[in-house]
């Protein structure tokens, strides 16, 4: 049986018995480095080229058809293009927070990566509050996006702004309600420990009705987070034209685009680890035979198979829906989602004291 | 009772939404229905009727059927057609007004068909070419009758 | 309600009337002074209740501008049309904008292309043509040989 | 005065008295190049948060004045360049030139031609509302109903290439009938095309009028009472979303309207969803009066005989037709010669853009594009 964890505990332990431990470290964190801006770069080149595929399907085109072998260079093509645009940084705007913004959403992106499980034993950080580091960290994207709106200087970027701050901050409650009632049922907020627990079945199926409840309401609640059509108030491009990098251009603007994809992946990912196992194969209670053969296929495939129906799901969403307006966008949340939400977890919490799940 | 419709209207909007990514869900599924034409590769076939740019048949002998009436400039909302015309000697020593240039300015045209209606000899139609792009304005200022071209015999 | 009704009733509000119906519609031709009031009177639900003002336009007759009112009832069914003679020297006729509200839009483009004045109008700008153009071009003396294009 | 520029770039306003004072409102610029527009559109909006304070248009950034244009066009040649006004229904504005012209001219138009005319009228009424359904979506932030609909607006647009030679522009109405016969193909085309429109036309329904996103977003939307409709000068869908009847093919039938069975939608919320059910409505009657016709058209001539210098006689001649956006007024004055002395359109576009203000004021910047888009503002029709 293929795995990663064999890889990287030879690494670790050949790097520690022929250097320091200091310059072990140093070098693991280069190595680590290196793997993660990779994986953003390839991600945001499939993610978006699954995009345009994804949506010229439903929208009965061919989508990119020309660049490379059924348009799988296109991305690449247009990211070149990107990077030698210029990169304008308008007069009125505040130099120093405008060309910083899009760093920050990039590395908070980078950021929430640590805890991510991507296979049996390939994790970055191991954290014990690896969950509460996730919900804490994304908050800070809220940041970067109202430096670009107030630093650009503009009417629509403000606008942009503003909206994607009460939405985000309304939403965070009901995205951590949801990922609370898995906790409730776990015990832990460490992620490897998490995955653990759902050896024998995920939480999804294990935690009866309130966990498909809370599984709905993570997907809304990280689809708005991403500020994901139907939920791209702070885009809007038929109200607010691109929303708050309208002023952005060239590699500028490609990191805000690469953030959102990266920021889909990273919210998916979560999401398949909480409800979907993560990387654990699909076992079913004490069918010994089953799970050993789901076990033959690799955890990284089990973990990349779940997030990209994530992925896909939500992509689904951006390409059948309307838009939401400003106001309905925070009923839903305040008047819908929050108390349905509070309510799951008091259920989650009297069938995790009860014990009946499974 | 509240808590009641609250619940009917939760069902109510997740079924509409759930109706509207099956539609999508199903397109996505069903590759037979994409409408995609491949410009390059596949030209869509134009009817006979579609005005795509003015022309002026000739046949084998280089002869056409314009006798240089001028109906058709004056037909012609905006200008499109400048006819310059000379004297031509005929073989019998009779003079004889015949055109000199058909000029035909495509960047001006709007394909309204009115010249080809006031066409009393046929000598111009339209043909079915779309393909208008040059890197070159004036290229799109034309000669439409060809060179060494005289009027068929008999045309008045 | 036929146009003979409608003429005896416009010249019980307006002695000073006239009518021409040569065209398609009752022509009400009158002066440009006793408009507002008649076109207050035209419009009371009591009356004739013409509340429908489709199309305001204005003619250069090289002598003088005519002002035309398209009205329709959509209660009674008919149109009329209204014609108020102006002096081409100094256009200027009052608005009926407060009447029918669409007549703000129609006025500043009449405004726009003719040059006609229209007394108390509340936003009197030019509409289509920047604020700097010089002239009125739907005036038959109106030239301007860059803009347009004669055949 | 203070240029526009002016009030734009200081934030000020003109007060009535005629001085200046800072509002410190925030005014932003919808447009010229805006995807909401569709067009050039300029609207200057002042906002307080979200809420459109202040809707101001700025218009003619695509005024070519064609009135003027055709003052110098005789009565033949200045029928192509109404359809550069609602190019969206082309057909239909050629349509009130040429009926004006033989108004005038007292043409006896040949039934063949005038069965055919009003099937190209409601075909173009169904690729514009079709359009319209699309770009409306689109506004409301879902892409996929555009190419949806644009699937169906394509079989028309080959129907009209095959018969008129022409997609958009048509250019097929000539004074007197129409200028070529149909094709062979035209009858079966249509029914093919029928067939297909009924098949697809309830995804409609499940992908946007059902939806419950896009009920919130247009219900109570946008709202103009049925007085303020006829005040503002409101046609078309937008008059009868409100009750207003205005229906000019059912008040004043024009060509073979008389005939045919068909209904005049009229829906009384006066709201955005209200003018959108209109127009889906619409669709279905058209279809309906195509279905009545299509294996009816007489045979005959498709043009009557005209002389080749058409002069209308001294006089004014007015005609009034429904296109897709409300009712078009052709408005020719004529001193007896070979070109119009005056010629006026009553385009639907503008007398419904004045409402816009009326409508949307108070509410949200996302309603102002819901109003809009249901508005279905051609902007070449407003300007002219």
């Amino acid at each position: 049986m293929f795995s990663l964890q064999g890889i990287t505990k030879g690494v670790h332990t050949w790097l520690y018995s022929n250097m320091s431990s200091t310059t072990a470290l140093v070098v693991e964190c280069a190595i680590v480095m290196l793997l993660s801006i990779g994986l953003f770069a390839i991600l945001g080149l499939v993610l978006v080229l699954m995009e345009r595929k994804v949506a010229a399907h439903m929208q009965i085109r061919l989508g990119p058809n020309r660049v490379g072998p059924w348009g799988l260079l296109q991305t690449t093509a247009d990211t070149l293009k990107l990077v030698m645009k210029e990169g304008l940084t308008p007069d009125g705007a505040d130099k120093i927070l405008f060309n910083l913004a899009p760093f920050v959403i990039m590395i908070v992106a980078m950021l929430i990566l640590a805890p991510i499980a991507f296979a049996s034993g390939f994790q970055i950080w191991d954290l014990n509050i690896g969950v509460l580091f996730v919900t804490a960290v994304s908050s800070i994207s809220v940041i970067a996006i109202l430096m670009a709106g107030w630093a650009s200087n503009n009417k629509y970027s403000m606008l942009g702004a503003m909206r994607s701050g009460a939405q985000i901050v309304s939403y965070e409650l009901s995205a951590g309600l949801s990922i609370i009632s898995i906790v409730v049922l776990t015990g832990s907020l460490q992620i490897s420990e998490i995955i653990e627990s759902q050896r024998n079945g995920w939480w999804l199926f294990k935690g009866h009705i309130p966990a498909v409840i809370s599984f709905v309401i993570f997907l809304i609640a990280v689809t708005a987070e991403t500020n994901r059509a139907p939920f791209d108030m702070a885009e809007a491009e038929s109200e607010l034209t691109a929303g708050f990098h309208t002023e952005y251009s060239g590699m500028k603007f490609a990191l805000f685009f690469l953030a959102e994809y990266i920021n889909i992946f990273i919210v998916c990912a979560i999401g398949a680890t909480l409800f979907l196992g993560g990387w654990m194969p699909l076992h079913i209670g004490n069918w010994e035979g089953f799970n050993h053969i789901m076990d033959y296929i690799p955890s990284s495939i089990w973990f990349f198979g779940k997030t990209f129906f994530l992925i896909f799901l939500i992509m689904w969403f951006r390409w059948t829906f309307p838009r939401l307006r400003i106001d309905q966008l925070l009923n839903l949340e305040w008047k819908y989602l929050l108390p349905i939400s509070m309510f799951n977890l008091l259920l989650m919490a009297v069938v995790a004291i009860m014990g009946w799940h499974f | 009772m509240f808590i009641k419709e609250y619940i009917k209207d939760v069902y109510s909007g997740v079924k509409s939404l759930l109706a509207g990514m099956r539609r999508t869900g199903k397109y996505f599924i069903t590759p037979s229905e994409i409408i995609t034409e491949q410009y390059p590769e596949f030209k869509a076939k134009l009817s006979e009727r579609f005005r795509g740019e003015v022309v002026m048949p000739h046949d084998a002998n280089n002869e056409h059927a314009c006798t240089g009436c001028t109906a058709c400039e004056l037909a012609c909302p905006n200008g499109t057609i400048k006819i310059i015309t000379k004297v031509d000697l005929q073989p019998d020593g009779k003079k004889k007004k015949a055109i000199d240039t058909f000029v035909y300015h495509l960047e001006m045209c709007t394909m309204c068909n009115l010249c080809i209606e006031a066409c009393p000899t046929d000598a111009i139609k339209m043909a079915q070419n779309f393909e208008h792009s040059v890197f070159d304005r004036n290229m799109l200022t034309k000669k439409l009758n060809k060179a060494g071209s005289k009027i068929r015999e008999g045309v008045e | 309600m036929d146009n003979e009704s409608i003429k005896s009733q416009v010249l019980e509000i307006l002695p000073s009337a006239t009518f021409d119906e040569t065209g398609e519609w009752l022509n009400i031709l009158i002066e440009s002074k006793s408009w507002k009031t008649f076109a207050h009177q035209l419009r009371s639900p009591a009356g004739l209740n013409f509340d429908y003002l489709f199309c305001v336009t204005s003619v250069d007759w090289k002598t003088h501008f005519t002002m035309v009112y398209h009205l329709t009832s959509t209660a009674h069914r008919t149109s009329i049309v209204v014609k108020a003679k102006l002096d081409r020297e100094n256009p200027e006729i009052e608005t009926v904008s407060d009447i029918w509200r669409t007549a703000e839009f129609h006025e500043r483009e009449v405004y726009d292309l003719f040059g006609v004045k229209f007394l108390h109008h509340p936003d009197l700008r030019r509409l289509f043509l920047t604020d700097d153009w010089v002239g009125y071009p739907l005036r038959k003396d109106y030239d301007d040989p860059i803009n347009m294009i004669k055949l | 005065m203070y240029t526009t520029t002016e009030i734009l770039e200081q934030k000020i306003q003109v007060a009535p008295t005629g001085e200046l004072q800072d509002t410190g409102d925030l005014v932003i610029n919808i447009g010229p190049q805006h995807p909401a527009t569709h067009g050039v559109l300029h609207l200057v909006i002042t906002l307080d948060g979200e809420t459109v304070k202040k809707i101001e248009p700025h218009l003619g950034y695509i005024h070519r004045s064609i009135e003027k244009m055709c003052e110098s066009l005789s009565y033949r040649q200045f029928i192509y360049s109404t359809s550069r006004m609602d190019y969206l229904s082309a057909h239909i504005n050629n349509h009130a030139c040429a009926m004006c012209v033989e108004k005038g001219l007292q043409i006896e138009v040949p039934r063949r031609a005038m069965v055919i005319r009003v099937l190209m009228d409601e075909l173009t009424r169904i690729a514009s509302h079709e359009l319209w359904w699309g770009a409306m979506a689109m506004d409301l932030g879902a892409f996929t109903p555009f190419f949806h609909a644009f699937r169906e607006r394509e079989k028309i647009t080959d129907i009209m290439e095959e018969s008129c030679g022409a997609r958009l522009t048509m250019n097929y109405i000539v004074p007197g009938g129409v200028m070529n016969d149909i094709h062979p193909d035209f009858q079966q085309k249509i029914k093919e095309f029928i067939t297909q429109f009924k098949s697809k036309i309830y995804e409609y329904d499940e992908m946007v009028t059902g939806n419950i996103i896009f009920q919130n977003r247009t219900k109570g939307v946008g709202r103009i009472s049925k007085e303020d409709a006829i005040s503002y000068g409101c046609s078309g869908p937008v008059a009868r979303a409100s009750g207003v009847r205005s229906d000019i093919r059912k008040l004043y039938p024009y060509e073979v309207y008389n005939e045919v069975e068909f209904d005049e939608i009229l829906e009384t919320a006066g709201d955005s969803f209200a003018r959108y059910m209109v127009r889906v409505r619409e669709m279905h009657q058209s279809i309906s009066i195509i279905e009545q016709l299509i294996d009816n058209i007489p045979e005959g001539d498709f043009q009557a005989k005209t002389k080749a210098v058409l002069k209308l006689p001294k006089g004014e001649f007015y005609t009034r037709v429904e296109t897709a956006r409300g009712e078009l007024g052709v408005y020719i004055i004529s001193e007896g010669g070979t070109t119009p002395y005056r010629i006026k359109f009553r385009s639907p576009g503008f007398s419904n853009l004045s409402a816009l203000e009326h409508m949307a004021k108070g509410g949200k910047l996302g309603d102002l594009m819901a109003t809009m888009g249901t508005l279905d503002l051609v902007i070449p029709d407003i300007d002219r």
